[in-house]
């Protein structure tokens, strides 16, 4: 359609009324927006940001609550692991918040550090990988629905995303292979074998899900959670947060990375902020996982909606739920030991890859069950 | 070549060529054979302070050679040029953690040479100091196994109950950690009743403690995955290979210097040698943990003796001879006057003692006129195990490597010396 | 290049970079002697110094801080050169432990390095080891230096006038030092030694009747010790015939002794096999002549021998033949003395005095 | 001998295995049994024969060399003070705490202290001369509580208080032997003279009786230093015990 692309066509799409027709409400502010509209160039701004797509893309589950999530998790698991091994963890940065920022001050340190491209490496892969990982990080965020806030909406949402997240470990094995470096070589085998160890599980585990809402799009599965997902098919639900786990490489399954091993295996090289580019990968896709799994099971934004925050109380719903399954994953590193490759390799293509077929068989069941009454 | 200062003959650019203690060949037939040389350590967060170079196929560890020697801090020779008070400090720098061992193994040699008969009091003391080192070695290993695998808790805790035990120490001798507080006759100062009760109420923390790390880490199915199984050693190749101390025992040996050649107090308490059959780093790990119950019960008992005896004398008549009177129960003011001019009899002196990680041998060699030892060999038990530490690696997973490290409990600074 | 570089130290970014690392200090996993013990109880539960910010963390690219834990070895100071020039700028130095300073209890010793010879320190830390609490002040100190750019000492000493107390009219004599060592001593290991110890006698008995003709002489040198004088060409028969009973070698031990121009080999055999035998030590000793340092090596008999010579050959030069990795530096670095444990490797004297300053 | 049993892991045991390793974490992440002491806020109780930094008493110092003889490390330097006696000085950089030196001190000139906790700029400045020796050092304190670990029950916890703890701990004087040095042969001195130059209050002279020269020790003087029987090249002084009263 060649005529949607006409000049009137293109300044309708970036107008303001544009913007404003789908626009996030939130009616404790209301009447701050309305007046912020009114100046002429931040009004445009405020609807632009306000406009479901962008405030997907930059505010929520985008970049700004990425990066706060970032800065937060990785205080949180700090905090969490030395409450457990009786210490306190970061605190005197800022003491009386008990040292959140420490993570930024950890940021900015990479940020001023000197960045060593080592002789041996590929240099532009070396340099280029770590930032090009950002697509299949980010994009996935334009899928995921809160509550009416989604980016992008499509009837294979849920495909894609699965799609594009099982790109990372690709990107890995490429910094892994930029490096050249023995344990980096090491690490990108290990970590090629554990993709094979965990994708299939999971995406076993993600079919039975759609077996069970009869659909991909995951606008329709929050709708349809009436009862959370984990209810309906908790085997399900086992199988996505380990195989969670080993996709986020967090313990017991911190295999490609194991320090004391191999020297955190792909990322050996890296130093200043491509280190902190590349350190922060598994957080991002614990991330998106996090929310994947909040869909999936725990009903996504759904929730008493406050009436106040309007289409925030979806947002903050999935935030919270998000959150939650971080942290028990965060929980994880002060208690397990970390299995070896092949020991991983079996559970999962052995134990994990059996219940996981239960779940199909639960989602098989409860798709020709309710095929009637939901379909 | 006498005389000569050492100077450092470090290049300012970093040296190109790895300066490997194997013969060229070895790295040849690795490249022939398609195998895959990868070098661990020293700066390597899966080390100590060696390297190991492995030959590796796939992920099986082919052979194993060490490269020790980074810690190689010369004790001998030094030794031989220094008074035999003065080598206490010094015999106690290989292993400092198991400081009661460590320094009771020398000072025994040297009280068997003077024939020297400690007091009872003394003993008992001597004995709470290498139990406490005993039990701290066995936690500080612990903690080192448990961040080789991964474990961050398995490490933050044993060092947090390591903290009442450096506590104790300091307590009884002053200093945290180096405490050279056993000399030659006896210990340095008496212990107040006071310290005696908190230690005794240590053992019952670390118990208490013990119990929740044992869920959390002994008793972990990963741990237990992890060490099963990984590097066995059986009896006869660990009788073979010399292999010492809790790693002997569980080999099935069933071998403690403490039994076989009872000093200080050992034989009038009563404990049990812990052993095991199977000879894997998972049966290696759990007889120290066993060990750190005997030793608590061994400390419990020790103060119960203790509580019966009278304050003081605490160094032997036999070594103080004209200062017995003022110095038998502190040595301040008469340390170098009794110590300073020691002159052994001539002859060899053996002394074994069971270290927390194994036989440690002290071998003086006097010729009974200098003040000074005329050579003085020491044996720690890291040397002795890590001929069969290497063996344990042959075909196991490369990330056994670290298990296997762990279990072992293998600490550079005590094998080099 | 440099230019961006001043930029960053002192431009406008300058606040949020020294802000970033002073609390961001990662020392990296360089552990180099045993200092290492207090260094771990500084970073775990009783004092976590991870409370300032400060992360123990893996390998050198990650991190920008090296802490020294104690003695630096000629082997070490290449490690620990390399490890700094593959750090990060910006990057600081602690050096903890005696050993680290000038050796410590080390410091004559032939196989030491001065870290500050090294790699440029910023801070200093005294004790054998030192303290948690003093390696945390350590850290706050080089926070301070980072934000301020000025590097402090946490002490100071007061002067006291020492010339209110009663004087001596002339300079004294220095006195001499107290140790004394004989020039020639005869070397023995055979003392004999009055025990009560009546299995010893029965297995001297044994012994004799079985190494007949093989050795020079048998003595029980304590309980549980005896001592075999032999002459080196029957060292291996003797270990076949021994081997059967000892299984295991606790010990090869060298003396040299030059005004003899001999040296001593000795091998000392425990039993693991056997329970009567498990106490007793067997000490097998042979000299050799000097110029002609080699033994035949016993490794066949007793494997656990292997790593023993080697170091052996590494200190003292003996030639075990039939050891194959003879002629390989073993624990030594490349560039230190050879067979450093020789008596005629001198060490540097201790001086007990202060030359009087000017 | 107690036979260690290694476990056989069956699915059930193992399943409870991991409840019980996350149900410890959770206790603990509830109520954590945290033991840290917040050290450049806290300080932690040492006690009082705590091997620190050392101080010096000159008045007291017999300047009997003993504490530098016997220095493992030999970090302890005599250094001729301007009054011509030699005094003790510690080089920080090599000393290792063990204390001997304090141990061996006669008379009590060397004492302890709790200072441990400093660092320095430059190797130069941990040579600390005998003049520094003499008053405590000061250090930067910042902390606002002392901790003390405690038992109380089972289980160990930090007892804070509010005050600051006294890092120059009281030493109570050990014993002393009253000795002093005597020639138990007269016949042989060679009258070098080394002795008499060597003795710190000269209390040894020479006098010459005629065409003998004879060794003379000043009895009230003399307080069994040492330093002349271990000089004479005949090994024929020796130190003797002072008698109680009226010697």
């Amino acid at each position: 359609m060649p005529e949607l692309f006409g000049v009137s066509d293109i300044l309708d799409v970036i107008s303001m009324q544009h913007f404003v027709q789908n626009m996030v409400s939130i009616p404790l502010i209301q009447p701050v927006i309305d007046f912020l509209l009114q100046i002429p160039v931040l009004g445009y701004i405020v609807a632009l940001i306000l406009w479901k797509p962008m405030f997907a893309l930059l505010i929520f589950p985008g970049l700004m609550t990425l990066l706060t999530v970032l800065l937060f998790i990785i205080w949180f698991e700090r905090k969490l692991t030395a409450r457990i091994q009786w210490r306190k963890g970061p605190l005197e940065v800022l003491r009386w918040a008990g040292g959140v920022i420490q993570a930024l001050a950890d940021g900015l340190r990479y940020f001023f550090q000197e960045v060593i491209v080592h002789r041996d490496a590929h240099r532009l892969y070396f340099l280029q990988f770590p930032i090009l990982i950002f697509i299949p990080v980010l994009l996935p965020l334009l899928f995921i629905p809160a509550g009416t806030i989604v980016g992008i909406k499509s009837p294979y949402s849920l495909a894609i995303t699965v799609a594009v997240v099982s790109l990372i470990p690709v990107f890995i094995v490429a910094i892994g292979w930029a490096s050249n470096s023995r344990f980096a070589y090491i690490g990108t085998v290990r970590e090629a074998f554990m993709y094979f160890a965990y994708e299939i599980p999971f995406i076993i585990s993600v079919i039975s899900m759609i077996l069970v809402y009869g659909t991909a799009d995951m606008v329709t599965i929050v709708e349809r959670q009436a009862i959370p997902g984990i209810i309906l098919n908790p085997i399900a639900a086992l199988v996505f947060f380990i195989t969670t786990v080993m996709a986020t490489s967090r313990l017991p399954f911190e295999i490609p990375e194991a320090d004391q091993e191999i020297a955190f295996g792909p990322f050996v090289e890296y130093s200043g902020i491509m280190f902190g580019l590349v350190m922060t990968i598994a957080y991002e896709k614990m991330y998106i996982l996090s929310l994947l799994m909040s869909i999936l099971f725990l009903g996504g934004g759904n929730g008493p909606a406050i009436p106040l925050l309007g289409d925030i109380s979806g947002v903050i719903w999935l935030f919270i739920k998000a959150m939650a399954v971080m942290v028990s994953l965060a929980f994880l590193r002060s208690i397990y030991a970390r299995l070896r490759l092949d020991q991983a390799l079996r559970v999962s293509w052995t134990t994990i890859m059996k219940i996981s077929l239960v779940s199909l068989a639960i989602g098989v069941i409860i798709n020709l069950t309710t095929v009637g009454v939901v379909g | 070549m006498t005389e000569r200062e050492v100077v450092l003959d470090v290049p300012v650019q970093p040296p190109t060529d790895l300066f490997l203690p194997i013969p060229k060949k070895f790295l040849e037939e690795a490249y022939r054979g398609d195998d895959y040389v990868v070098l661990v350590g020293p700066q390597h967060p899966g080390s100590g302070h060696m390297r190991l170079i492995l030959r590796i196929k796939g992920d099986v560890i082919l052979e194993a050679i060490p490269d020790p020697g980074y810690v190689h801090r010369c004790m001998e020779k030094l030794a031989e040029n220094r008074l035999y008070i003065q080598n206490i400090p010094l015999f106690e720098r290989p292993a400092i953690m198991d400081t009661g061992n460590v320094t009771l193994g020398y000072v025994r040699a040297i009280e068997n040479a003077l024939d020297v008969e400690v007091p009872e009091r003394a003993k008992y003391i001597r004995m709470i100091l290498a139990e406490l080192s005993r039990i701290g070695t066995h936690l500080y290993d612990a903690g080192i196994l448990a961040v080789f695998l991964g474990h961050t808790t398995g490490f933050m805790w044993p060092f947090a109950l390591r903290e009442p035990i450096v506590e104790a120490i300091t307590r009884i001798s002053g200093v945290r950690v180096t405490s050279s507080f056993i000399i030659p006759g006896g210990v340095r100062r008496d212990v107040p009743w006071k310290t005696l009760e908190f230690v005794r109420k240590t053992t019952f923390v670390l118990e208490k403690r013990l119990k929740s790390f044992e869920k959390i880490f002994i008793r972990n199915p990963t741990v237990i995955e992890r060490l099963k199984d990984v590097g066995v050693l059986s009896k006869e190749e660990a009788i073979k290979f010399g292999v010492v101390g809790p790693f002997l025992r569980a080999s099935g040996v069933e071998y403690d210097v403490r039994a076989v050649e009872p000093y200080e107090a050992y034989d009038s308490v009563s404990w049990e040698i812990p052993i095991s059959d199977h000879g894997d780093s998972y049966s290696r790990f759990l007889v120290r943990v066993e060990e750190i119950a005997q030793s608590i019960s061994i400390i419990r008992q020790a103060v119960n003796e203790l509580r019966s005896m009278p304050e003081g004398n605490i160094i032997s008549e036999d070594i103080l001879q004209e200062y017995s009177e003022v110095a038998s129960s502190d040595i301040r003011g008469f340390f170098f006057k009794v110590f300073g001019n020691l002159v052994l009899p001539s002859g060899e002196f053996t002394s074994l003692t069971e270290a927390a990680r194994g036989t440690l041998l002290y071998s003086i060699i006097s010729d009974g006129e200098s003040n000074i030892p005329y050579r003085a060999r020491v044996i720690t038990p890291g040397w002795y195990y890590l001929k069969g530490f290497m063996e344990a690696l042959r075909g196991e997973r490369l990330a056994d490597l670290q298990a296997i490290y762990g279990s072992f409990g293998y600490f550079p600074p005590e094998a080099d010396r | 290049m440099d230019d961006s570089v001043d930029f960053l130290n002192s431009g406008i970014f300058a606040p949020f970079k020294k802000w970033g690392t002073k609390w961001s200090l990662w020392p990296v996993h360089l552990v180099t002697a045993c200092c290492g013990v207090e260094l771990a109880h500084a970073y775990a539960s009783g004092y976590d110094g991870e409370r300032l910010g400060s992360l123990n963390y893996g390998i050198a690219r990650q991190t920008n801080l090296i802490i020294v834990e104690g003695a630096i070895t000629r082997k070490m100071a290449r490690v620990l050169k390399i490890t700094y020039e593959q750090m990060p700028e910006p990057k600081f130095v602690i050096v903890m432990g005696a050993c680290g300073l000038k050796g410590g209890l080390f410091w004559n010793g032939y196989h030491m390095v001065r870290p500050s010879d090294v790699v440029p320190v910023d801070f200093f830390v005294p004790g054998c080891p030192p303290t948690p609490e003093s390696l945390l002040r350590a850290i706050r100190a080089l926070q301070d230096k980072i934000m301020s750019g000025e590097a402090r000492s946490t002490i100071e000493f007061e002067k006291y006038d020492l010339s209110g107390i009663k004087a001596r009219s002339e300079q004294p004599l220095v006195p001499p030092s107290p140790r004394y060592c004989s020039p020639t001593p005869p070397i023995k290991l055979d003392v004999p030694r009055d025990v009560d110890w009546e299995f010893g006698e029965k297995l001297v008995e044994e012994m004799k009747s079985e190494l007949k003709g093989l050795y020079k002489s048998i003595t029980i040198t304590d309980k549980n010790r005896i001592a075999i004088h032999v002459e080196k060409k029957d060292v291996v028969t003797i270990a076949s015939k021994l081997s059967k009973k000892f299984d295991h070698v606790k010990n090869v031990n060298v003396i040299d002794i030059p005004h003899e121009d001999s040296f001593i080999v000795e091998y000392q055999l425990s039993s693991y096999s056997v329970k009567e035998l498990m106490p007793v030590i067997v000490n097998i000793f042979a000299r050799i002549p000097r110029s002609d340092a080699r033994f035949p090596s016993l490794t066949v008999f007793w494997p656990s021998a292997d790593y023993l010579e080697r170091e052996m050959y590494d200190l003292f030069g003996i030639w075990f033949d039939g050891n194959p990795a003879m002629g390989e530096r073993f624990l030594l670095a490349p560039d230190t003395p050879e067979f450093p444990l020789r008596k005629d490797r001198k060490l540097r004297e201790e001086q007990y005095y202060e030359e009087v300053k000017q | 001998m107690i036979k260690i049993k290694v476990p056989k892991l069956k699915m059930l045991d193992s399943v409870k295995l991991h409840v019980d390793a996350l149900l410890t974490g959770a206790k603990e992440a509830i109520r954590p049994g945290t033991i840290t002491i917040e050290y450049p806020r806290e300080r932690r109780k040492l006690p009082d024969n705590f091997r620190g930094y050392i101080l010096f008493s000159p008045e007291r110092c017999k300047s009997c060399w003993q504490c530098s003889f016997v220095c493992p490390a030999n970090a302890i330097k005599m250094e001729l003070a301007s009054n011509n006696r030699y005094y003790p000085s510690i080089d920080y950089a090599k000393c290792i705490f063990c204390h001997f030196c304090v141990d061996t001190c006669p008379v009590t000139a060397l004492r302890p202290t709790k200072i441990h906790d400093v660092v320095y700029k430059d190797l130069e400045e941990m040579y600390t001369p005998t003049e520094g020796m003499v008053n405590p050092p000061k250090i930067i304190r910042e902390e606002k509580y002392t901790v003390e670990y405690v038992v109380e029950g089972r289980d160990l916890i930090l007892k804070r208080t509010r005050e600051m703890d006294n890092l120059i701990p009281e030493i109570e004087p050990h014993a002393e032997v009253k000795e002093y040095s005597t020639c138990f042969d007269p016949e042989s001195c060679l009258a070098c003279g080394l002795c008499v130059n060597s003795c710190p209050v000269e209390a040894i002279s020479i006098t010459t009786v005629g065409q003998e020269r004879r060794l003379k020790i000043d009895r009230e003087k003399c307080y069994g230093c040492g330093i002349c029987v271990n000089v004479c090249p005949m090994h024929i002084l020796k130190l003797v015990k002072r008698p109680e009263e009226g010697g």
